[in-house]
């Protein structure tokens, strides 16, 4: 019998009771929202183990302060940029239902199944002064270079990887660029 | 060669003609490096591929004598093509160093020029001339490969303008007195 | 929506569709091919104008006799004649081969090579490319062993200029008559690589070292079945001497079959062969050329030089190619002897040298067609093949010889 | 000329471990400068004679923050630098952008639209693997091949200057549907390309694919088992090479991809010379896609109705994924109701590819890196961004 979205969260509820359906999914895919960091290593192995969800999609996160900030930036935002004093344009972003802004790194694994051409994401919130998530790359090789990204670029550590060291940004470059509160700090390309 | 390039020179403008043995050899020395660029096999980004195109058989960089060295010894021509990140920022000045004089370098496409689209962003560098000295920079993102060659025409046309009693031994940028790459940055 | 399309290429853009259908329907196309026949025949008629260059030659040092200086002084200025029309050969070999090869490689590959210096199909090209060379900074790197670095270059090309000095040039046209020219040539031409291993060592670059090593393992190797392949060759003219070699495939069977070694049924085709595949290898061409794989190695054993050190390299391979080039039209495509008998009015230099550039022409051939074996595959090949049937054309060659037909 | 692999050639037997010779691995940095890292890749392999016992890829040489960039430009904005990431195809760069964004703004895309993106995207695909056929050739040292296949390529890219005046950044999917149309003499120029590249498709097969010396370079080296392909998370061409029957176009049909009969072509050892000929195969159905796309070309409109010039679409999260030329390219796109995406993550097919290198590169030698690293087809623009 072929395996159903609803049966993969159903069975991701079961094993995991700390775990909920995400109220707001990934558009047309099964979303599960994890309760706690421990409950990933209990997830993937179902996953990969007894679902069949041999494949690492995505590793990723979010982060949800609120909007990006300016000084991220090397120079302004501005849309004139041949015009010095031309005012910088409105940020007003909305945040909507299911979506607040909040102190959090939203995370999100997917996993797939190539043979039920099935996928699920898994969720995850984390406090962004402690994000710390315990690692799949013992499960999932492909996990290892994803997690070095998420680390580089949104400051996730991820416990018991083996090779955690930043993989893109230059080894001078201070802070977490995907981070919504990261400053760019000048450096001798600058300017 | 420091006696062709260094003494000749003096010692032609001290002897009376010696200046038409300074033009003529000077004729022959600009035409050897007009028509022998040899650019180091090296792209960078999106406009890496239009400088292959440009060595392929539709374009074609030989039909000016211009082909690809691996090595930068043995290397006349940078062409930076490509978005030039901070990571790669101190490879490609050390490449530059290891290029032997005379040697040339133009900027392809608006990110080598000033960052193009990556103008705010947080890891390129706006901008090849904040590292090494340009000679041509060459507008589009990415510029197509007959703009390439009109770049290395445009070289040629500034290589034309040597002269051994201006000092053609060094570079042409350094004769400009453009800033010393090493304490550019 | 705005609907730009169509008129754009159809009118200014070359699309390969049209040349695909019929080449030769093309007028410039017939145009090239009566201009390259016209240069051939116009250069064998001068040739034949010319006379054989070897009595050139003797009427020159018959001049020298005359000019009434004493015998050691005629016989040194005689060597220096000799020397510089080597080296002048050498040299002109390097420019040549090498604008050969880029309009070579350029036609194979829809392009056009050099058009720009010299205005006539880049005929200045590699002339241009020396003046450059020549002026060009030369770098010694830091971690470079100083004067090794310097003299890599000058013990590789050294032995390449000594090995040309017995090679036939036509029937009776060599600086050097040698008796055991053959083993002369391989004796010289084996010394070239350890200038290589030199250059690989000294330039304190670990791509140049890995191409150094490889050289040597390479070099080393495929000197055996190159020296081989040839034994058959040797058998059948009963001498080491080139001009031997060279008389004893003039003539015709049946009046007009060229009596050339590599007519000889099986064992001329495979020596051939073998001799070729070794000598690509010797030569360091593609597809064995692992010492500058420029994909893997940068640049391999010459990474690190720069100018005209660089260039020394480069004429040492040019110059290789030259030489093995002679070496197969002497060894195996009968010398100077004209293919057909109401040819042999064209004197034999014309015949040598014409053999030679068809010979480096498949070098040429090779090198755009062929990707690159691996060091360890490299290996093998002569090791477990290219070697034992050398021994096996050897015995092959002894029936021959046994039964009388040699 | 013996390819097969030698259990003696294990890299831990080729370490020589006698005690009374002194011996050392050497460390040999590859890049980011180097003939054919296929751009600014670094490998750090650590060499015991010409054998490989460690090799690190060291990325980021060009890095350069687009997904922080996208979170200030609006959505038509960001098109333009997904072209960017995977410059040898940036079609179904384009579209992968669009398809999430449309999800979130929930836009219908008209058929011809759909049709137009099919098209266009499968001869992109053509043109990158002719590239990647041409550079795997300068790999392996046949050099040639390499300007025939660009020979080819232009051809296509004349056919896109035809329709949106670029040759290699389109900027041509856009929300919605496509920027421009095709007409009648498009169509022709089109179907004399594809009448064109057959038989030289057959002509690339003589002259490289089954050339005895790229064979013994290419087969048996840099295997890839199917689980290790999975484990490792790599898509397309390299997940195929393995075997695996994985194909976004058949798995997750988009742009109407289930209208078309086409077959996936699949490897069967996973070496690299399976990765090669998956993609030449590829190229052969994507001819196939082409020819009947044209065939039944629908008519009418190319933009969706109602989608603004600058569109706030509502908040949410949107994944999207296509079947790019080098694998399976995933948007993970999150909107917080403003102009311009709130997080935008590319689940980039090379990026994952590449990682695979550290484990299939130990025990092969100096030549192999090439041979391997060739065969992944990576584009450095989309490993780094």
């Amino acid at each position: 019998m072929p395996l159903t979205k609803e049966d993969v969260i159903a069975r991701l509820l079961a094993r995991l009771p700390k775990a909920e359906a995400a109220s707001v999914p990934v558009r047309d895919y099964p979303t599960v929202r994890l309760g706690a960091p421990e409950d990933l290593p209990a997830a993937a192995r179902l996953l990969k183990g007894e679902l069949g969800f041999e494949y690492l999609e995505m590793v990723t996160a979010v982060d949800w302060l609120g909007p990006v900030r300016q000084e991220g930036f090397v120079s302004s935002r501005n849309p004139h940029p041949f015009l010095a004093q031309a005012p910088a344009p409105p940020v007003t972003p909305v945040a909507g239902p299911g979506i607040s802004y909040h102190p959090i790194l939203d995370m999100l694994w997917s996993f797939g199944n190539l043979r039920e051409n099935l996928k699920v994401f898994l969720r995850l919130a984390v406090p962004r002064d402690r994000p710390e998530v315990p690692t799949l790359t013992g499960l999932f090789p492909a996990a290892d270079w994803q997690e070095r990204e998420a680390f580089d670029l949104l400051g996730i550590r991820f416990t018991g990887h083996p090779n955690l060291i930043k993989i893109l940004t230059p080894d001078f470059l201070t802070g977490h660029p995907l981070r919504k509160d990261y400053v760019h700090q000048k450096d001798p390309y600058d300017e | 060669m420091g006696i062709v390039l260094d003494k000749l020179p003096a010692v032609a403008q001290a002897v009376p003609g010696g200046q038409i043995v300074l033009t003529t050899t000077d004729y022959f020395i600009d035409l050897g490096r007009k028509y022998s660029l040899w650019p180091l096999t090296f792209g960078l980004a999106c406009c890496a591929i239009e400088m292959m195109a440009a060595y392929a058989s539709r374009f074609d960089f030989d039909r000016f004598g211009v082909i690809p060295r691996p090595s930068p010894r043995q290397a006349d021509l940078l062409l930076i093509a490509g978005t030039v990140t901070k990571k790669m920022a101190e490879p490609i000045l050390e490449i530059y160093h290891q290029m032997p004089e005379p040697r040339f370098v133009i900027a392809m496409g608006s990110c080598a020029n000033c960052g193009g689209p990556y103008y705010d962003s947080y890891s390129v560098v706006k901008g090849a001339d904040r590292i090494i000295p340009v000679d041509v920079y060459i507008a589009g993102c990415p510029p197509r490969p007959e703009a390439l060659i009109h770049g290395v025409i445009e070289l040629q046309k500034k290589i034309a303008r040597m002269k051994l009693a201006k000092g053609a031994a060094a570079t042409f940028q350094q004769e400009k007195g453009s800033r010393d790459p090493a304490g550019g940055i | 929506m705005t609907q730009r399309a169509g008129k754009l290429l159809t009118a200014t853009r070359y699309w390969p569709t049209e040349l695909w259908a019929n080449p030769w329907s093309l007028p410039r196309y017939r145009a090239a091919a009566a201009w390259l026949g016209g240069i051939v025949a116009g250069i064998a008629l001068i040739g034949a104008g010319v006379g054989e260059l070897a009595a050139w030659g003797d009427r020159l040092l018959a001049l020298l006799g005359r000019l009434g200086l004493s015998a050691v002084v005629v016989a040194w200025l005689w060597l220096l004649v000799k020397l510089g029309c080597v080296l002048g050969v050498i040299v002109a070999n390097g420019l040549w081969a090498v604008w050969w090869e880029r309009k070579i490689s350029a036609h194979m590959q829809s392009r056009l090579g050099p058009m720009y210096a010299g205005a006539f199909h880049g005929w200045a090209q590699t002339i241009f490319d020396t003046i450059k060379l020549l002026l060009k900074e030369d770098v010694t790197p830091a971690a470079a062993d100083q004067v090794m670095h310097a003299l890599a270059p000058v013990v590789a090309i050294a032995p390449c200029v000594m090995a040309f000095a017995p090679i036939l040039f036509g029937s009776e046209l060599a600086a050097a008559k040698l008796d055991v020219g053959v083993l002369y040539i391989f004796a010289c031409a084996g010394i070239s690589v350890i200038g290589i291993v030199m250059a690989g060592w000294a330039s304190g670059n670990k791509y140049s070292l890995l191409g150094g090593l490889r050289a040597a393992a390479q070099m080393v190797s495929y000197e055996l079945p190159r020296g081989f392949s040839v034994v058959p060759v040797l058998m059948f003219a009963g001498s080491l001497d080139l001009a031997v070699i060279d008389r004893a495939q003039a003539g015709y069977w049946l009046g007009f079959f060229p009596r050339w070694f590599v007519f000889y049924p099986v064992v001329g085709q495979l020596a051939f062969l073998f001799f070729l595949i070794a000598s690509v290898a010797e030569t360091n061409r593609t597809p064995f050329d692992i010492p500058e794989a420029e994909s893997e190695l940068v640049a391999g054993f010459h990474t690190e030089f720069s100018g005209m050190k660089w260039s020394l390299f480069f004429l040492t391979e040019y110059g290789y190619v030259l030489l093995s080039s002679f070496l197969l039209a002497a060894f195996f495509l009968g010398g100077g002897s004209a293919p057909l008998p109401f040819l042999d009015f064209i004197p034999s230099w014309i015949w040598m040298t014409g053999k030679a550039m068809l010979m480096m022409f498949v070098f040429l051939w090779f090198r755009w067609t062929f990707p690159r074996l691996r060091v360890d595959q490299l290996m093998d090949f002569n090791w477990k093949f290219l070697l034992p049937w050398s021994f096996a054309n050897i015995g092959l060659a002894g029936a021959f010889v046994w039964r009388g037909l040699g | 000329m013996n390819s097969e692999p030698r259990p003696e050639m294990a890299a831990e037997n080729l370490i020589v471990t006698n005690p009374a010779l002194q011996t050392d691995t050497m460390f040999v940095n590859m890049g980011p400068q180097h003939p054919s890292t296929h751009g600014v890749l670094r490998l750090g392999l650590t060499l015991s004679g010409e054998v490989i016992t460690k090799a690190v890829p060291d990325i980021g040489y060009l890095h350069r923050g687009t997904e922080k960039l996208m979170e200030t430009r609006t959505y038509n904005q960001c098109v333009v630098l997904t072209d960017r990431w995977d410059y040898c195809s940036a079609m179904p760069n384009n579209l992968a952008f669009c398809l999430a964004a449309e999800k979130l703004i929930g836009a219908k895309v008209p058929p011809r639209a759909e049709a137009l993106r099919v098209v266009m995207c499968e001869l992109n695909r053509i043109a990158s693997h002719l590239i990647f056929l041409g550079t795997y050739g300068i790999d392996i040292g046949a050099f040639t091949p390499f300007l025939y296949a660009f020979r080819e390529r232009e051809m296509i890219l004349d056919l896109y200057e035809m329709l949106c005046g670029a040759r290699l950044t389109y900027n041509y999917i856009r929300l919605g549907g496509v920027a421009a149309d095709i007409d009648a003499g498009w169509i022709a120029k089109c179907r004399e390309f594809l009448e064109f590249i057959k038989p030289r498709l057959d002509e690339y097969d003589t002259l490289l694919s089954f050339n005895p010396i790229f064979l013994v370079r290419t087969k048996a080296i840099g295997l890839i088992s199917k689980d290790s392909a999975v484990a490792w998370g790599l898509s397309g061409p390299n997940l195929r090479g393995s075997g695996v029957n994985y194909d976004v176009r058949k798995a997750e049909p988009y742009c109407g991809y289930e209208q078309y009969d086409f077959e996936v072509p699949l490897g069967r050892t996973g070496s690299c010379w399976d990765r090669y000929f998956c993609r030449v195969q590829e190229m052969r159905q994507s001819v196939r896609i082409i020819s009947a796309a044209l065939a039944k070309l629908p008519s009418g409109e190319l933009l969706a109705k109602g989608i603004a010039k600058i569109p706030k679409p509502p908040p949410g999260e949107a994944y999207a994924h296509v079947e790019a030329s080098r694998g399976d390219l995933g948007i993970y796109l999150v909107s917080d109701g403003g102009t311009a995406p709130y997080r935008l993550h590319v689940r980039a097919p090379c990026f994952v590819n590449l990682a695979v290198l550290q484990e299939i590169l130990v025990g092969k030698k100096v030549a192999d890196v090439i041979a391997v690293l060739g065969s992944l087809d990576i584009v450095l623009g989309e490993v780094d961004r």
